[in-house]
């Protein structure tokens, strides 16, 4: 767990303690759109078991509401590439990308997704998924365990609920 | 213009579709929603795992072995650490055997259970699909007790297996005793009503001539009426001390094929039950050289995979790296009977019988 | 509540308009909206379509679906008369049945007919 | 027992194909030329008393100086095992299609098509099963160089209709 992170969501605690909420109409829509992703069901390889088992009974995604797997890109807002994108996939996952209204992000889940994984040397695989699309949350594993996709959602919630707070973490401020 | 009949309608059930478990797509001729031809694309998933063996040495390519069948990674490596002992001539000690036939048998159960809660979902069985996943995970805590990952678990060595864990025994027994309980929920939650069976009784008839031409194995051919069980066929290991009998069924249909996986299920718990009983202490683990370079040779050995007789064809040249390693997946061959069988049937139906098939496409497209 | 105060029925009128309205504006306003040649593209699953995609449906669907709305009419005839005919008496009991009986007429020819078949 | 009683008749099969017989790791394994295949298999499955009538497997083998394909004959209702390979030369890999005795070899033809370059006579649909149709190149062969990864990298665009 990186400090920093941990010290900028401690100062939103604070905010609440006086138990008033100044918000602008872009923070509320970031903070609803956090709290309700909508996973276009992408599930490519072994990886799309373990997102299972994250939406089974055991894990429950649905304790953070993001729940509704959706199977076409048009209902959906964020594109958990789970599994192994090999070169006769990547345009269709372009496409599928390409379809997705607008406020969209990408989560990477799995080494296939992120670095092409132990399948990197062979002649029908390209070296990670953000050779297709830009990708917002890298999850390393293979496959990753369902609690560290969890943890990836958080920090892609994290990421959408307070961008401008992410665009200062990401040029070291 | 009158429209006598109207075209045919080509439709994609492409790769990314929820009932299509993984990246498999099938171009649909549709009349209204009757099927008239279906043509199956595959591939979106080839990584080219026979290429990569070839520059792999023989111990380096056991891991890849978990993410062919993904579902069963334990018998995955099982039919190939089992070839190349075969070609060395290995001998290992009687607890690893044991070991080997307990794991090998979660790991059905473990197979059969998504296969179970991917038809009730894809007939949207949604509290099925719950009930399934969660006895699953008991059978992913075992795995993750012993080998410290819960799906692609790499349990297995070429002369030997991990020693599971103390709270590894009392975990198998409570999920062997509960396990009954399971099947009742199943059968009680989706595949007893009858609108469940009214979808997959007589749906899909598999013909016992046109499966054995077809080559098909596994629980879609016993479904049929063939009685073949690598198992019981050829006994690799040491499946002929136990004694299980394979489930057989004649129903030819979509059904049949559903309800034999959780009579395998049952066998599984009986043969689980029985090593558990006999399995002696020693160690898990034969006299192995560091450096495993096997003689000039080539063997073909099978297993029963849960989907079916998944082969490795392994040819070395004497080296460390294998000249030649040829997987037989079970479900690349038993998906040619989706075109032949699905014909003059509705869409939803073809749905059905896809998922009674219980294609894993990491197996399928190696 | 006088029985012919339609205040409340006017005001839920305007509610239900008024709400639909916001509903399909706010959207608009707030939404993102930024269509792009790629994302127009018909969605099939991953890829183009493949053959013909303009071409005639079964005349079955429509069929069917003209059965459904006569008997969905029908039932919007029953329901007021279920409420009220303890009190409008046994002869509107009988001539309700006798207006059920007609209309089943027209479903057997229907059925007959074949306009109920799934193509 | 029963091993030699197969073994006489698979001598016998290889005489009247001019083959020849081995045993490795105890199995029976039959040599042919390429041209003579489809007798050899439908011999083999007509054997009088342990017919070799399942096909387990058929895949292609790349031995550097010429191409084979390997068929794992075995039967349903006995303990009998075989496997039948077939020697192409690397020119011009061209061999007969056993979909005529198999229906399950279509797929298993189209890889061996897809990954080695054999091209069988009378396929229904020879195609590429796992890669992409304007995919040059036949990746298993040992002469095959995997391109560099900048190039992998690369989006290909699909042509229409796929």
């Amino acid at each position: 767990m990186d400090v920093a992170l941990e010290r900028q969501l401690r100062e939103d605690e604070s905010l609440m303690e006086k138990n008033f909420l100044v918000t602008n109409l872009d923070n509320l829509l970031n903070w609803a759109r956090g709290h309700s992703f909508w996973p276009v069901t992408l599930g490519l390889a072994c990886c799309a078991i373990e997102m299972m088992a994250t939406g089974g009974p055991r894990y429950d995604i649905s304790r953070f509401g993001w729940e509704v797997f959706r199977a076409s890109p048009r209902q959906a807002d964020v594109m958990i590439v789970a599994g192994t994108c090999t070169r006769k996939m990547a345009p269709l996952l372009r496409r599928i990308y390409d379809q997705m209204p607008e406020p969209k992000w990408v989560i990477a889940m799995g080494s296939c997704a992120n670095a092409g994984g132990p399948f990197v040397d062979s002649y029908s695989m390209l070296a990670g998924v953000d050779k297709v699309v830009p990708v917002d949350v890298y999850i390393p594993g293979c496959p990753p365990r369902p609690e560290s996709l969890l943890y990836g959602l958080l920090q892609l919630q994290y990421k959408v609920s307070n961008p401008a707070k992410v665009r200062l973490m990401k040029h070291g401020k | 213009m009158t429209i006598e009949n109207t075209e045919e309608l080509l439709l994609n059930m492409g790769p990314q579709h929820p009932s299509m478990h993984g990246l498999f797509r099938m171009v649909v001729n549709l009349e209204g929603e009757t099927v008239t031809k279906i043509e199956p694309k595959i591939g979106y998933l080839h990584r080219g795992m026979e290429k990569l063996a070839e520059s792999r040495t023989y111990a380096q390519f056991i891991p890849y072995t978990d993410r062919l069948d993904y579902l069963a990674s334990p018998h995955n490596n099982w039919a190939y650490v089992q070839t190349v002992e075969k070609l060395m001539g290995v001998e290992i000690p009687e607890r690893a055997e044991y070991l080997r036939v307990i794991f090998g048998e979660l790991a059905r159960i473990a197979s059969h259970q998504v296969c179970i809660a991917s038809t009730a979902l894809d007939m949207a069985g949604w509290s099925a699909w719950s009930y399934a996943f969660r006895d699953r995970e008991r059978i992913c805590d075992m795995y993750e007790m012993t080998a410290g990952s819960r799906l692609t678990v790499n349990i297995m060595r070429i002369g030997g297996i991990i020693e599971p864990p103390a709270e590894f025994w009392p975990a198998l027994k409570s999920f062997l005793d509960d396990t009954p309980e399971m099947l009742d929920e199943y059968n009680g939650i989706f595949f007893g009503n009858e609108i469940a069976q009214g979808r997959l009784k007589s749906v899909g008839i598999l013909t016992k001539e046109l499966a054995e031409n077809l080559s098909i194995t596994g629980p879609v051919l016993r479904a049929s009426g063939v009685n073949y069980d690598v198992r019981k066929a050829e006994p690799y290991s040491i499946y002929d001390r136990f004694d299980f009998n394979v489930p057989v069924r004649y129903g030819c249909d979509s059904y049949d094929r559903t309800i034999i996986r959780m009579d395998e299920i049952v066998e599984s718990i009986k043969i689980i039950k029985q090593a558990v009983r006999d399995i002696p202490e020693g160690p898990v683990m034969a006299k192995v050289p560091k450096v495993i370079k096997p003689p000039v040779g080539e063997v073909y050995h099978r297993v029963e995979n849960p989907k079916g007789e998944l082969g490795f064809y392994i040819v070395s040249d004497g080296t460390t790296k294998p000249a030649r390693v040829r997987i037989r997946p079970a479900t690349f061959i038993n998906l040619q009977m989706l075109p032949i069988v699905s014909l003059g049937w509705k869409i939803q139906d073809v749905v059905a019988i896809f998922a009674t098939l219980d294609a894993v496409l990491g197996e399928v497209d190696k | 509540m006088g029985d012919n105060n339609f205040a409340g029925v006017g005001v839920f009128l305007v509610g239900a308009i008024a709400v639909s309205i916001i509903m399909m504006i706010v959207p608009k306003l707030l939404a993102p909206n930024k269509p792009h040649k790629e994302k127009l593209t018909t969605y099939e699953c991953g890829n183009e379509t493949i053959g013909r995609t303009w071409l005639g449906f079964k005349s079955n669907y429509f069929m069917y679906a003209l059965v459904f709305t006569a008997f969905d009419v029908e039932t919007v005839f029953l329901y007021p008369w279920a409420l009220t005919f303890q009190k409008l008496g046994t002869f509107a009991f009988v001539e309700m049945f006798v207006f059920i009986v007609i209309l089943l007429v027209g479903f057997w020819y229907a059925w007959k007919e074949g306009a109920l078949e799934w193509m | 027992m029963e091993n030699k009683v197969l073994k006489e008749q698979v001598e016998k099969l290889a005489t009247s194909v001019n083959g020849e017989v081995e045993e490795i790791l105890g199995e029976l394994v039959l040599k042919v030329q390429a041209s003579n295949i489809i007798e050899t298999l439908k011999g083999a499955k007509s054997f009088p008393n342990f017919p070799c009538d399942f096909l387990h497997d058929l895949c292609g083998m790349d031995l550097v100086d010429h191409l084979e394909t390997v068929y794992q004959l075995s039967s349903l209702r006995g303990p009998q095992r075989l496997r039948v390979k077939a020697i192409i030369d690397r020119e011009n890999p061209v061999i007969d299609s056993v979909t005529s005795i198999w229906q399950g070899s279509n797929f298993l033809e189209r890889e061996a098509y897809d990954m080695f370059g054999i091209k069988f006579k009378g396929h229904p649909n020879l195609k590429r099963i796992y890669m992409w149709d304007d995919f040059e190149g036949y990746p298993l062969r040992k002469d095959y160089v995997t391109e560099p990864i900048e190039v992998r990298n690369i989006v290909r665009t699909r042509i229409e209709g796929e």
